[in-house]
């Protein structure tokens, strides 16, 4: 798949499949949460539109050739279409020895999978914008398509670290290839976007620094595909940043800490579902097979990772320190 | 009988309407929220702000500098990091100044373990804090002092930083807020439905708080420690979290004849150290204890000066229990409990100091 | 005066009066810093024709019906045109116990008047821009046709303080009475604007808020005074912010740090006295007198403050908080 | 004889050449300037930046992310306060993504007092980094191990930061960094011809570094702290500004009979305990002394080590001599002299030590 050619129905229903995969992925690990196998969630639902499309992107692989990923707790359905095992979040939803990311350490979405470049997710707001500065000097000066890429959440980026990358990155003559992002939901955690931002877009604010914008509808699958492909062409050829704003939906409102339950908002799947339908690329039957594959599967994965071993208190000192183990002094 | 985070919004209503209290605001501090922790719903000086920090504290200042008395939140602890600076602007504004300016503004964020909050919810940060000279620090480790404190703080013509160790925040005193309903079951159901908002989004668009109208100007006074409870052994200090859970383990040790006398240090600066000092001159062993990681922390600096000042009247050496030194607290239980004092890890550190006393 | 009508000659000729004062005074703070009565020279000469025009345009006392004043290290010449007596910034420069803005304890230009809303002037680049907020917010509050007014430099609208500003002060029907003042001398201490900031005008940041803006010529008296009524009356009578750019001259470099050397840029004095010459409110006698006056005053002021004691060690202590005299615990 | 800023020049110009380094950067550290101490002039990897503290942090992280070695410079350390929670996600890195991750980079920042920097020019750093796990942290005392433990710290997988006190930038040592010109008083003039700026700005244009080409990779390895003086009747622990203050007390002192051993800690964390320990086994009595503000304080971990390991070996109750608790080092030399310590503080607060030996 790329930017200029129109997506094919097969890769259509990739996509649609995975946007479902990681629905329901989303659902069970709210599910999760709520029957006490969790202490916390945070994810996605409703950002699949934009997220799926963004992981199929995204030139995956380990070092300065490929595309550095700064991403936020939103990511799950940008990893699994990169080709996640879903195990992977279950396991940090229960925060297992086996969590591959954090060692049982982090929250449900903060990931972290060197192997692809993906730089730990972390809590605080809006520092992945900074350290994404650092990892785009790294291939402003390598010869390479790759790119980093960094996205967040609307309001956080009234944090100084989001105006920080808009200076760096468009330094005269020393332009960093970054793809910035931002995933505008309207809000913070209850804090809608109306009541702290005069800016009509947030997109606007890289116009100063000359940068290129694009604002798009980011619950629609092929906007959101294309707008992507589009803005990442211009960043890997011209190496220079752009900022793509996109608006989605915040199906389960905030995270567990404001309830984790449905809202009535758009709902990107089932908007790409009509669209499918209509476009005879799927069927009620496959529909029905399709999430009855995912939430087996998932399930399945439940059963296993309840069956795996915390981690032992003793590991605490572990990484404090490149490879070392056990305590420091 | 009410909670802590009952408690903290009870003293900032009193403050609204009899202080001069004008600005309580934070992220998610205002309407629809009232606080993460709830702890500011229904007040009628609070208010949302963006999401940044440097621009939360930095407003405080200004607004101290008008002559505005506010309450600034910072979400968690854990977010307060990039304002250090400010935060240091803030304690030599009067010094810098030789005098000329006060800053009369209060910080208040929630700190500590306890809710498995994982790396970015669990942070300590009285040790960076006492470590910023010209701030009031304090740390209530219940409800009626929790009320007290604050009002305190909203009394005080310097910076003050407010403490809120998260563990505690739903939990109840056992003693009352003067004015608050009575002490037991039903008086805690009845000031729930006074001030606490609904949960149910249509009751809560309509809902007012209905505020005890019998709250009082009680106030704790910064610098003041107590002695929670009283013993012949050992001086065990602490505040926060771990308060409770050494009282409790002083209760288990009890039982074994060994005798903690516990302080609940309260204000972290300045604190008080008559109170230590006497006790220990009493019992000739100290323990302190806070989760802080335990690399330049505070209570290291309180051992240092039990050694300067009462050195050749320990019996046993002065020790530290606090937070292993290590990058976060981990989110699994295994990896919480191993972090930071437990009850069990307390206890023994004080039955090791009294076994270790000459 | 006011923004409407054309200033009259008198007028004109104290702006002069000042500049010279202000130039002057620098002129012998740096010299007393190169013959060792000081230990650091920063200061403003170069910035004169913006700088007088701004303090006398100030709304001038204690309190909310007053202006609130954040200013930046290059501001002596505000404030003597707000009638501060010239020996206050010897004062500080000899770090005497007499320095009634800072008790010996800040370097020169960081002034400090409570009486007249100035808040302590600090060095940390940009934190001005976020304590002003907060005044801010007390004058939105306040009937009143005061405003806060917070000035820095081109270099440090990097730092996220700036950004935070723009952010905070243009909430939807929250907007603050503030003018936000950048001086644009084209650097930092030694790093060139131009390679560093991709924004044609920092001005230009303002405008994704919706926030009014002007970038001016801050080397003309008589347009820096246009502009800075201008800018004041709208954000006295509007209650929001306004973000005023003035490109200056940056005469004795950064810094004693730097060597506080002549340096080759425009001088703003120079060109208001031709202006005034033609205009034939000034000739060559009287730009004679007004530099001797000044500087035999300086001189005896120097004379005085070099006589006046050194800070009590003891006194390290006094005021680490309100009104506190010695040792705290 | 190379000066401290000329030792991390050639560090950074070797690192640069021969170990990867392959960005240094900070504001005014790369042309025309070259770091307001010159400590980056010439180097063919050094840029400027913006003037933003958090994305130089930020930008370091980036880059140790990518697999590239940085010196990130933060002008002076009164500047870093903003960035603590970037210093504390370094520090976090490896351990939240279980040790997936590393993040080799250095931070280097000239900290303390000694220049009249007034208050935004004196702070110093290392009660808060030390208490920010993670992290390795060194502050040499002299050029050749300022020449040394950079090239330690370039070549360690893990977050590194590199104190340099400025008291001391442009003096000299009395051991030669293995590559430079002679010692002497003519060794210094050339390598000054060699590496240093002309200060004229027509030369300066023009001007190319003229490296020492015998340059090594000298290393002194983290974690090793080294005795500077011996004695038997107290061990003193120092590290930067106060240092040589330190080791000049003590040959003062022995002139009265008083041997003081004297240790320069050089890495703060992991700091060498076994040195220390050893020598107050030896003299039973020590004096911990920085110039940081004193409470909870570096030393103050110090001494709760002591007193936890050591309690029974002591002769004299340990001690910390450090800066006093206040808001900022005034300007007036009388102000700074008070507020930090002194050659006679110093040595005054070492005679007492031994005094109350028992
Ligand atoms: C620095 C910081 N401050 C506060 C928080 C607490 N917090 C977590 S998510 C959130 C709201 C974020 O909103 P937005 O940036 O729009 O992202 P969204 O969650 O809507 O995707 C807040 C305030 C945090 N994690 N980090
Ligand atoms: C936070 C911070 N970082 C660095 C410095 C050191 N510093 C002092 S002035 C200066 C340059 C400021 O440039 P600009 O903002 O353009 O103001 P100007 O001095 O040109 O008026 C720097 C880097 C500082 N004072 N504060
Ligand atoms: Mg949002
Ligand atoms: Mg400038």
């Amino acid at each position: 798949m790329n930017a200029a050619t129109p997506l094919a129905s097969s890769d259509l229903l990739a996509i649609y499949d995975l946007m479902v995969q990681s629905r329901i992925l989303e659902e069970q690990l709210i599910k999760m949460f709520k029957q006490g196998h969790g202490f916390f969630w945070i994810g996605g639902p409703g950002e699949e539109a934009f997220n799926v499309p963004l992981g199929k992107l995204i030139k995956k692989g380990q070092g300065l050739d490929y595309d550095f990923l700064h991403l936020h707790y939103r990511s799950n359905a940008v990893l699994l279409a990169m080709g996640m095992d879903p195990v992977d979040p279950i396991r940090q939803m229960r925060n297992t020895a086996t969590d591959t990311h954090s060692g049982g350490r982090n929250f449900c979405g903060h990931l972290s999978k060197p192997e692809w470049n993906l730089t730990p997710i972390t809590s605080p707001i809006e520092v992945q914008y900074v350290t994404a500065i650092g990892t785009g000097i790294a291939q402003r000066d390598h010869k390479t398509d790759a790119i980093t890429i960094v996205t967040g959440g609307d309001a956080g980026t009234a944090e100084g670290d989001f105006a920080s990358c808009l200076v760096w990155s468009t330094r005269p003559g020393q332009e960093l290839p970054i793809l910035i992002i931002v995933t505008n939901n309207q809000g913070g955690i209850s804090t809608s976007y109306a009541t702290q931002h005069a800016e009509r877009h947030i997109a606007d604010r890289a116009k100063a620094f000359g940068m290129k914008t694009n604002v798009i509808d980011g619950n629609d699958v092929m906007e959101s595909y294309a707008a992507i492909a589009e803005a990442m062409h211009y960043v890997r050829t011209e190496r220079k940043p752009f900022l793509l704003e996109a608006n989605v939906s915040r199906l389960y409102g905030h995270s567990s800490a404001s309830g984790a339950n449905f809202q009535a908002e758009e709902d990107p799947i089932a908007r790409f579902r009509e669209c499918l339908i209509q476009q005879n690329v799927l069927d009620v039957t496959s529909i029905k097979e399709i999430e009855e594959k995912h939430t087996q599967a998932i399930h399945a994965l439940i059963s296993q990772v309840l069956t795996e071993r915390m981690p032992d208190p003793a590991s605490i000192f572990d990484y404090t320190y490149w490879q070392q183990k056990g305590r420091v002094m | 009988m009410a909670t802590y985070a009952q408690a903290v919004r009870m003293a900032l209503h009193y403050a609204e309407t009899h202080l001069g209290l004008s600005h309580v605001f934070g992220q998610d501090v205002g309407a629809p929220l009232g606080g993460v922790f709830t702890a500011t719903q229904g007040l009628k000086t609070a208010w949302n702000t963006p999401l940044d920090e440097r621009g939360i504290i930095g407003a405080a200042i200004g607004l101290a500098m008008a002559g505005k008395r506010c309450v600034a939140e910072i979400q968690f602890c854990d977010y307060i990091f990039n304002t250090i600076d400010l935060l240091k602007l803030a304690g030599n504004t009067c010094w810098s100044s030789n005098g000329g300016w006060c800053l009369p503004m209060t910080v208040m964020t929630p700190v500590g373990s306890g809710i498995r909050g994982s790396i970015y919810h669990s942070h300590s940060f009285d040790a960076m804090m006492t470590h910023i000279p010209g701030w009031k620090i304090v740390m209530p480790s219940n409800p009626k002092e929790a009320y007290g404190l604050m009002l305190a703080c909203l009394q005080d013509q310097n910076p003050t930083m407010y403490l809120l160790p998260k563990a505690l925040i739903y939990g109840k005193g056992d003693e009352a807020i003067p004015g608050e309903p009575s002490l037991d079951q039903e008086g805690s159901k009845q000031l729930r439905e006074m001030i606490d908002k609904p949960v149910d989004p249509r009751l809560a668009a309509q809902w007012e708080p209905n505020w005890p109208t019998g709250l009082t100007d009680y106030t704790v006074p910064i610098g003041q420690g107590r002695i929670v409870r009283e013993g012949a052994d050992i001086t065990v200090v602490s505040y926060g979290r771990t308060l409770p859970l050494c009282v409790k383990a002083a209760h288990r040790l009890a039982e074994q004849g060994i005798e903690a006398e516990v302080i609940d240090l309260r204000t972290l600066w300045p604190y008080d150290w008559e109170l230590i000092a006497t006790s220990i001159l009493k019992t000739h062993a100290v323990l302190y204890v806070n989760e802080d990681t335990e690399v330049t922390n505070f209570g290291e600096h309180l051992i240092r000066r039990t050694v300067d000042e009462l050195f050749y009247d320990l019996l046993a050496k002065p020790r530290l229990l606090a937070g292993e030194f290590i990058p976060g607290i981990g989110l699994a239980h295994t990896l919480e409990q191993a972090s930071v004092p437990q009850l069990e890890t307390i206890e023994k550190a004080i039955s090791e100091v009294v076994a270790g006393k000459l």
